[in-house]
């Protein structure tokens, strides 16, 4: 299990998918479910208590900002907790870009990879990003025509979290 | 006393004004105690405080938790990466 | 609607993750799930009644072949249904590479974007990859030590499809 | 008479030894009636017949079809992609 291979890690550097993929295949995986989230240039999503918003809304840039190590480190612990709900994931990768982020740039990667897709990776690789949006300190402030202002989370860890 | 380093982020980096301070503290000191002297030095923050995560040498620390001297303590709002 | 990118497609030439991705990536999208297989060099998995497995076994490489236009004709069929089953979901693309491909090589991709990750991408491009797997016409011949044989699917279309 | 061209693939390309063949058909024969074709005038492929998957011009087609005119007819057996 030791070489079973882990990757964690916050960079200004775009995503390379391909590359990434690559490092968590080995000859015993088959299959890999892969998450990316981009940004939105537009959207109609609601809006913060900070920024109402009724309809849909422009989105020129995001700038994400992380508390790099302590990020890296609950990546870690969610790469974890995902080896202990789905033994068969062999590789994870779990990478978020900050930095000034356009519309249509990927922005964070979680990928698992297995034997079949049958084990759980679809559905590792959703808890996967899930946590990371409840317990990686990641920030992003959106700017736009109307202003820039903070996205917040709701998310309040629980102790052991 | 005691000395730890704060580092503020997102929304509280921009109401402190500043990225980081070092302070110095009684040597046991709660993460609630640090809280309400944070919003009784920085007035700015107060409110802020309320709804503030904190961090104790990366890790998520509650408000019962003593600071360990020369902890590296972090207040962040909830995150919202992704 | 007529506008939302659909890409289905047989090739010999390498999968690019990136440039699939861009391909279905709008302003309005902020999530993609992608699901990509991979040859296995080494297997567990039981084998067919023409070349019975019994342990672990080596594979050398895999020889895919499709019947390519009714293959494309399938994998937009494929897409047909995701969009009927899932009407949030924006971009779709489906790829098969096939010719001589060797382990660890990302062999198929299916991926889904939407504005959301809660809008059932997940689900959507976990269906894609079965329903290809049942009535997309591929096949592949597997290569290794104990010889050659074909790898033969089990489902049976039923009419209508 | 009608006109149609068969298409093997995988095994049963293998077992006929050729990718394609063109054959002539009467007006109004099934699916069935060209499996049954098939099997006598190919015995090698006569045991592949019994689970073999049909397309008729791109499509699935079952046993009590009617070959259209020029159709293009492939023979394979159940997909193994991905």
């Amino acid at each position: 299990m030791a070489s079973l291979p882990t990757i964690f890690s916050i960079t200004e550097s775009e995503l390379d998918l391909n590359d990434l993929l690559a490092q968590i295949t080995l000859p015993s995986t088959g299959a890999a479910a892969i998450f990316t989230g981009m940004v939105r240039g537009e959207t109609l999503r609601h809006g913060s208590a900070q920024a109402p918003r009724d309809g849909p809304h422009e989105t020129a840039y995001l700038e994400y900002e992380a508390y790099v190590p302590m990020a890296e480190a609950k990546m870690k612990q969610v790469a974890d907790e995902i080896r202990a709900k789905w033994p068969s994931v062999e590789g994870i990768a779990i990478v978020q870009r900050i930095g000034k982020l356009y519309p249509r740039t990927p922005t964070v990667l979680i990928a698992c990879t297995a034997a079949h897709r049958d084990t759980g990776v679809f559905e590792a690789a959703r808890y996967g990003i899930d946590r990371l949006k409840e317990i990686v300190p990641i920030w992003k402030k959106e700017f736009g025509p109307n202003g820039e202002f903070w996205v917040e989370g709701e998310y309040i860890p629980k102790p052991g979290e | 006393m005691n000395k730890v380093k704060l580092l503020f982020f997102a929304t509280i980096r921009d109401r402190a004004g500043m990225k980081s301070l070092e302070i110095e503290i009684p040597e046991t000191m709660t993460v609630q105690e640090l809280k309400d002297k944070i919003s009784t030095d920085y007035p700015n923050l107060k409110q802020s405080m309320e709804s503030v995560l904190i961090s104790v040498n990366k890790e998520y620390a509650f408000d019962e938790a003593v600071l360990p001297p020369n902890a590296e303590v972090a207040l962040f709002p909830p995150v919202s990466g992704g």
